[in-house]
């Protein structure tokens, strides 16, 4: 690609991350256009609602025409795995290939095959660390800040400012648990208060989560909030199961989590709701065709927070007492015109299976 | 110099968690001999050559080579120092070649790696140097019956070009033709002025064949002499350290029970073909036969263990062959097997002797679905005190117990389950003369009982001193079925070797 | 008392030692809890029932692994076996969880013994297999039907809430311990099991049918496996992908720990027992110190060797 | 009569190797029949270079299994290398070299250590890798906390690609001259694994050291009596096992230009190579197969996973029929078992 000067097209869903970010431009290619989606692996729920949400989003009217192929594959944690299949749709002569990437490094190769053979990569969620291909992403780093500040302004409501915080981790050694916990670090050191931080690991997974913060209770006694970057209901249940008062809680947009939380506000478990959204594949994908089209594109694309406080959950709005646990409530994004709602991937295909 | 002798030992001792194996032994042997070590079962004999050839170490006392104090610290480091020994397990690798386990330690090289030509043609030449052109040098050693094995683990020890060849049961289940062959060659190593050391448990061969003998008894070296200064029951006596009386237990009077166990053209794999034979209750039968003719497969067949078995079998009222062991061993038929090979396949050695004894008769132990400690209790004492099994603790494991021991914790496995018919395969293979006898009057006590007994030996003698009839088997088939005076060892061997069959594979 | 201890048998060795070995965790933990904190929480009975509690779930998971490990097998399908048995008794839901989370144990334990002991196939090549179709029904599943994920109250009681002020898990945990310290001590297939994990050729000419034997003890893994499913998502509330993940080699571990020969035929259950209890006990105790993870993977290992050093050597037999 | 008999005892021992290169034959053309760019070099290469590591990785897997042990910590000291090898290997030729070196010597060293608790310690080799395994991850978290590296960019282009650009990257000399035509299209990744791979382990195979490798697992104390070196091989086998799969690190890193301390990935890893072992028809009891065959039995597993990408299934559905597929070729080998006619013969 090109890199242009700004703006690009259809700013409200294609935000560029900030003032810096740059432009780029492929050459305009006549649809339909083949397009795959490389996921790497595959055992959870989000990754299962997000191939649910590809599937969907390509069967959508606004985009169903614009697309003559459309191909996912899972990988598995296998880098070498993820890059043979990238390189392997470009030789296949598809136009765009949307990808979680299982590393932050080690596309370079592709990369360079990609705009040799002019197609479009656009890694998402797992983003890499190069600026140059065209990204999605949620900033990962404004999530911890605004986890973190919002348990300080309700301990401040308390009266507090200073205090022992769990942090629940997520994935050793992953970016975006680096990102998220430095960002709450900083944020909460940036008060100068007397805060103390326990770490403990919950590998983004709600038994692991569970599990230490169980443990970290039992050996800390309570602490004044608590901030879990994964497997939040979890760690809410610990909390319960201990017997541990309700604390403000900085979590991810896990249903459960959000339907604890509407159901223990009131005894003191103040929550806010930010999450990595399944459907970011759903604005990849929309990137993906656009920058096809010839339109110049943000070459980091920055998705709004989903944001959901304590005070604004409303069932069946943005979180739904009817579906599982495991559920994550942010899948639309309205100003995209995605809007493919949790409830509507389920019913879609219990209406496939009937 | 002369005079000096080859290897000398002086003070060995060697413990085992709570067994005594040897006991101060002093022992010796020259070159140009071959030297026999006679024992019972457990007397030390395998033990002794293990410390000599490197496999164990002593606790105490010291070793010379032609003089020189040694200490080998494994077999590699004997074999350097000429003394080769075949074991009593074997110790061929099973996936490799003929010609890779004939030069497995040293073999030729080119340019740092095994030269595969040389190696074969050696191979060659020691394999034709025991007569055993037959062998392929590319064959699996898996491939090969038991008596070829041996006879490749001959030609691997000759290969070695050894001062001291050692011998342990080396010749226990080769044919009558290759134990010839084994004989020649030893003489010829004599000739050589090579130190050999034989140990057998038959009297026969040791007559045969050496010069000298020692004996040992519970561990320690009892005498040496040379051959002919003692007759055959002093030795037996010195072996056992009691009289032994007569060889087998009297036969009773001829008389034909009705058929228990009948099988007729019975055939499997074209190693069976078309076998017919009847036992009758109280009978012993035995089976004879060079080596690989069948009678593995026969009774492997009829204990349930071979697939797509062609013929009929009848036990009892019962009729068709059992599909598995654990069928044949229950109602209504009550068939056991002593298995070839009690390591591998009577045996579970790390397990302790009480585990093994009831491995075939759980749910005689039993109440309800719960095994009850008293009564298991009382059930091994009960086979120990039956079999007179030489043992430290019933919790000891099996594997610290001497072959013959092993073979009678087996036996006594089987008739814990009061079985009707028993299939024994080569039951005596290397266990000592007073252990035999036992087991003999002990066949013949089963039999008594009213049990049917299906008997293999490699042993003619065995076969006419134990058995009421003999069946001989050739090329899977029964060729011949001797009863009374007709059980002699010309019958048996004319008959083995198919010489009165009118089959068109004797003209040829 | 001094008899006792020189009748020592070695197979009390393991036991023993890695007793110690939890005193030594708990002490550290306790030193580094005094220093940071002032409080000793590590012995109070409050933390060590909480840690019997999540420990329950791997102590489920490795009796049944020792059956598997005891006949010289190995089960690698123990992941995706819990965590379809939580995932399909919680999307079955009601009266019918429990005995269907055990049927789908019971299921896999019998595919998984069939291609072992029928096929012949290496269980651990086989197993891996199982776990991965495993894994592709789940994905399947929980793509396609919109399944329902809470754990039944039933579920929520034996996992989550306590009786007398023990938590149930452990009385479940008890439970299964002593219905496996009978199967092994005091029943034909428990003895079946050793038979055949010394010397299958051996114990089939016993008349042992090791088949059955072979298939039973896959069928009991997948039994504790399922049953540790369903109480995890009791414990968690709803059962979730991925639940399994951190119990396979954890639980392999504790079952060597333990002194169970990891070719089979020989090993005690109350290894197992206090070998859980130590992985449990260190892993907590790793968590609670914030160790890094790679310094938290460092000590694991090396406390599986250094173990291993000090009991675990192999004996070798000559006659073997 | 001689070349005969060798020859059917070569097949009778390489049954399973043989049956894999077919089975690898047949998928692998249908896969570039199906290919709109099928038979190309573009699609050898992109072929090659995703199959190296699992290629190296289980080719260590299979020396410790020919012992008839298992080594659960090749894909960790992959990682591990491939770690220490983003830190290493960059800067001038000279050091881009030296890092490779250290790099090797590094995991072939792990390997060494292996070899040693294992014959020294005397624990069983399954249950020491994974203890081991842990130690080497742990160790590269402490390398590379997170994913990166610089890896020399131009070294990761000229190894992942055809012999052509591999001349053209360091303008060894004119790539288009004619002589060099015929063999300009071979992927270097492939030479890599034939060079490392086949020229090490061939000759390897053909020492005592090699043979008394395949012996022990026949039958150790046979071999112990026979007076073979069974430490030394024991030794040697873990420790070249670290070297191939020190060797699949190093390539790892060079093709993603960085490490990666991915603790799944190492596992994924490990549990493919076992996979891959018994598809090339070496026996988990050990005594029979070999390298090669698991160089086969890696490609079929990897190829099986290329037909993802121009079948259309349904994404949720793969999974499932990996793990089928990945099942029944794993059983391929239990057909001889319903052949078995002495039931004996099951249990070896
Ligand atoms: N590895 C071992 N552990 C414990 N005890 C052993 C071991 N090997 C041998 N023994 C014991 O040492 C004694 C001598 O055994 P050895 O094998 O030398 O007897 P043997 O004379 O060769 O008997 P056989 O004729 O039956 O082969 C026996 O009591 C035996 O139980
Ligand atoms: N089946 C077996 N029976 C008895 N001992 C065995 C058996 N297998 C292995 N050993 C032991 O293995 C070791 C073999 O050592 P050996 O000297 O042959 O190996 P090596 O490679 O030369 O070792 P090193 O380099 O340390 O000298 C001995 O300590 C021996 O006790
Ligand atoms: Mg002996
Ligand atoms: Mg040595």
């Amino acid at each position: 690609p090109e890199v242009v000067s700004g703006p690009g097209a259809d700013p409200s869903c294609f935000a560029p991350w900030n003032a810096d970010t740059k432009y780029l431009q492929w050459p305009a290619q006549d649809g339909p256009y083949r397009i795959a989606v490389v996921n790497g692996f595959v055992g959870n729920t989000w990754r299962i609602q997000m191939i649910k949400t590809a599937k969907a989003f390509a069967e959508d009217p606004a985009i169903k025409d614009k697309i003559a192929e459309f191909k996912v594959v899972s990988t598995g944690t296998d880098a070498p795995a993820q890059l043979g299949a990238i390189e392997d749709f470009i030789n296949q002569g598809f136009d765009a290939i949307v990808t979680i990437a299982v590393s932050p490094d080690g596309f370079d190769r592709v990369i360079r095959l990609a705009d040799r053979e002019n197609v479009v990569l656009v890694p998402f969620d797992n983003v890499l660390d190069t600026d140059a291909v065209m990204q999605v992403n949620e900033d990962q780093t404004e999530m911890g800040r605004q986890w973190a500040q919002f348990i300080i302004d309700e301990l401040a409501a308390q009266g507090k400012t200073g205090g022992k915080i769990l942090e629940v981790r997520g994935l050793a050694g992953n970016s975006v648990d680096r990102d998220r916990s430095a960002a709450i670090h900083e944020t909460f050191d940036a008060t100068g208060g007397d805060w103390e931080i326990v770490e403990v690991v919950g590998n983004w997974d709600d038994g692991t989560a569970q599990k230490v913060t169980a443990d970290a209770i039992a050996v800390h006694g309570q602490f004044d909030a608590i901030a879990v970057q994964g497997g939040t209901t979890g760690a809410v249940q610990a909390l319960m199961d201990a017997g541990h008062p309700m604390v403000p809680i900085a979590g991810e947009s896990e249903n459960g989590f959000r339907k604890l939380v509407a159901e223990h506000a009131d005894d003191g478990l103040k929550g806010i709701s930010i999450g990595q959204s399944p459907g970011l594949v759903a604005i990849a994908m929309k990137a993906a065709v656009s920058a096809l089209e010839g339109n110049v594109m943000p070459q980091l694309i920055s998705v709004p927070l989903p944001v959901a406080t304590y005070d604004e959950l409303e069932d069946g709005l943005n979180y739904w007492s009817d579906l599982p646990d495991n559920f994550f409530t942010v899948n639309e994004f309205p100003p995209c015109g995605v809007n493919i709602s949790g409830p509507a991937i389920m019913a879609q295909s219990e209406a496939d299976v009937n | 110099m002369s005079d000096q002798p080859f290897l000398q030992l002086t003070g060995i001792s060697k413990h085992f968690a709570g067994a005594r194996a040897l006991e101060n032994v002093d022992f010796a042997c020259k070159r140009g001999s071959i030297h026999a070590v006679l024992g019972e079962n457990g007397a030390g004999k395998s033990t002794l050559i293990k410390i000599i050839a490197g496999v164990l170490e002593p606790d105490s006392g010291a070793m010379f080579l032609e003089g020189q104090q040694v200490r080998f610290s494994n077999p590699a480091e004997a074999n350097s120092a000429g003394v080769v020994c075949i074991f009593q397990e074997l110790s061929l690798v099973p996936d490799l070649t003929v010609a890779d386990n004939i030069s497995l330690a040293a073999p030729p090289l080119k340019f740092g790696m095994i030269d595969r030509r040389a190696q074969y043609r050696f191979a060659e030449a020691v394999l034709a140097r025991i007569k055993c052109e037959d062998v392929d040098p590319n064959a699996l050693v898996k491939d090969l019956s038991l008596s070829r094995r041996q006879m490749v683990e001959i030609a691997k020890a000759v290969g070695k070009s050894p001062k001291l060849l050692i011998l342990d049961e080396a010749t226990s289940a080769l044919t009558r033709k290759d134990v010839e062959t084994v004989y020649g060659l030893l003489e010829d190593l004599r000739q050589d002025n090579v130190a050999s050391l034989f140990i057998s448990h038959r009297m026969n061969e040791v007559e045969r064949l050496c010069d000298t003998l020692s004996v040992f008894r519970n561990g320690r070296h009892v005498e040496t002499f040379t051959k002919g200064t003692k007759t055959d029951r002093e030795i037996v006596r010195l072996m056992i350290g009691r009289e032994v009386d007569a060889h087998f237990p009297p036969k009773p009077q001829a008389e034909r029970t009705a058929p228990h166990l009948q099988f007729n053209d019975l055939s499997w794999e074209g190693r069976l073909k078309g076998a017919s034979l009847s036992v009758g209750k109280g009978e012993i039968v035995g089976l004879g036969g060079l080596d690989g003719q069948g009678q593995k497969e026969l009774m492997l067949a009829l204990f349930g263990v071979l697939r797509g078995v062609e013929g009929t079998v009848k036990v009892g009222e019962k009729t068709g062959a059992p599909l598995s062991p654990a069928a044949a061993k229950r109602e209504p038929r009550r068939i056991c097997l002593v298995p070839e090979d009690r390591k591998t396949e009577g045996l579970m050695l790390p397990m302790s002797i009480s585990d093994n004894l009831l491995a075939a008769s759980y749910s005689r132990v039993s109440v309800g679905p719960f095994i009850d400690p008293a009564l298991e209790s009382e059930a091994v004492d009960a086979a120990i005190a039956k079999l007179q099994i030489k043992l430290g603790s019933p919790q000891d494991a099996v594997a610290t117990l001497s072959g013959g021991n092993q073979q009678k914790v087996v036996i006594a496995k089987w008739l814990m389950t009061d079985p009707d018919v028993i299939l024994l395969n080569d039951p005596t293979r290397g266990i000592d003369v007073g252990t035999k006898q036992e087991i003999y009057r002990l066949m013949r006590e089963l039999a008594d009982e009213g049990r049917a007994i299906l008997f293999y030996s490699t042993d003619y003698a065995e076969l006419i001193g134990c058995c009421d009839r003999v069946a001989i088997m050739y090329d899977g088939s029964i060729v011949a079925e001797l009863a009374g005076a007709a059980i002699n060892e010309e019958a048996i061997i004319g008959a083995s070797l198919n010489l009165h069959a009118s089959g068109p594979e004797a003209v040829s | 008392m001094q008899s006792a201890l020189l009748h020592l048998r070695s197979e009390d060795k393991p036991v023993l030692v890695s007793a110690g070995f939890i005193v030594v965790i708990l002490v550290l933990g306790t030193i580094y809890t005094l220093y940071t904190q002032g409080t000793a929480p590590l012995f109070s009975p409050n933390y060590l029932l909480q840690q019997l509690q999540t420990g329950a779930f791997l102590g489920i998971v490795a009796a049944g692994m020792m059956m598997v490990i005891l006949l010289g097998h190995i089960d690698l399908s123990i992941p995706w076996t819990l965590t379809a048995a939580a995932m399909m008794a919680t999307a079955v839901g009601g009266d019918l969880a429990l005995p269907t989370g055990i049927a789908v144990g019971i299921a896999v334990g019998l595919v998984n013994g069939i291609g072992v002991a029928y096929l012949r196939i290496p269980s651990m090549i086989f197993t891996l297999g199982v776990d991965s179709v495993m894994r592709g029904l789940m994905v399947w599943h929980t793509g396609g039907f919109a399944p329902q994920d809470q754990a039944t109250p039933l579920m929520r009681f034996l996992a989550a809430e306590k009786l007398f002020g023990v938590p149930v898990a452990i009385f479940v945990w008890a439970a299964v311990s002593v219905v496996i310290v009978l199967l092994l001590s005091r029943t034909a297939f428990g003895r079946s099991i050793y038979a055949t994990g010394n010397r299958e050729a051996a114990a089939y000419l016993s008349g042992i049918r090791t088949r059955w034997v072979i298939v039973g003890a896959f069928v009991a893994s997948g039994v504790c496996a399922a049953t540790a499913g369903i109480l995890l998502a009791g414990y968690s509330t709803k059962a979730y992908q991925g639940m399994g993940n951190a119990y396979l080699l954890p639980a392999i571990a504790a079952v060597v720990i333990g002194g169970t020969r990891i070719l089979g035929g020989q090993g005690r259950y109350i290894g197992t027992l206090v070998g859980v209890t130590l992985i449990v006990l260190l892993n907590s105790v790793l968590s609670i110190m914030q160790m890094p993870e790679a310094g938290r993977q460092v000590i694991y290992g090396s406390v599986i060797v250094g173990m291993l050093l000090v009991y675990g050597r192999d004996t070798r037999s000559l006659s073997g | 009569m001689t070349a005969m008999s060798a020859l059917s005892t070569n097949m009778r021992q390489n049954r399973g190797l043989y049956g894999a290169v077919i089975l690898l034959s047949i998928i692998y053309l249908i896969y570039n029949i199906l290919h709109p760019r099928g038979f190309s070099s573009a699609v050898l290469i992109q072929n090659a270079n995703e199959s190296v590591a699992i290629v190296f990785v289980a080719m260590a897997q299979t020396i410790p299994v020919l012992l008839g042990g298992l080594d659960l910590s090749v894909g960790a000291v992959m990682t591990l290398a491939a770690c220490i090898a983003s830190v290493l290997v960059n800067g001038s030729p000279l050091q881009i070299v030296f890092g490779m070196v250290v790099t090797l010597a590094a995991g072939t060293a792990f390997g060494l250590c292996n070899g040693l608790i294992v014959v020294y310690g005397r624990i069983q080799p399954i249950i020491a890798t994974l203890a081991t395994g842990a130690i080497a991850i742990g160790l590269a978290l402490f390398i590379r906390p997170k994913p990166g590296g610089d890896i020399d960019g131009d070294l990761n282009w000229a190894l992942t690609n055809s012999l052509w650009d591999f001349v053209e990257t360091y303008g060894l000399f004119d790539p288009d001259a004619p002589w060099f035509a015929p063999v300009a299209w071979i992927p270097v990744p492939l030479l890599i694994i034939l060079v490392f791979g086949v020229c090490v382990w061939l000759p390897f195979r053909r020492t005592v050291l090699g043979r008394t490798i395949y012996a022990i697992g026949s039958a150790e104390g046979a071999a112990f009596m026979s007076g073979l070196p069974i430490n030394r091989a024991k030794v040697a086998a873990f420790t070249l096992g670290g070297f191939f799969a020190s060797c699949g690190g190093l390539y790892l890193a060079i093709q993603t230009a960085s490490g990666n301390a991915d603790i799944t990935q190492a596992g994924a890893y490990t549990l493919n190579s076992i996979a891959a072992v018994v598809l090339g028809g070496t026996s988990l009891l050990g005594g029979m197969g070999g390298a090669i065959g698991s160089l086969i039995g890696a490609l079929i597993l990897r190829v099986i996973s290329f037909y993802f990408r121009i079948l259309s299934i349904d994404p949720l559905l793969q999974p499932l029929v990996e793990g089928i597929v990945l099942l029944a070729a794993v059983s391929l080998g239990a057909f001889r078992v319903l052949r078995v006619k002495n039931r004996l013969e099951l249990f070896r």
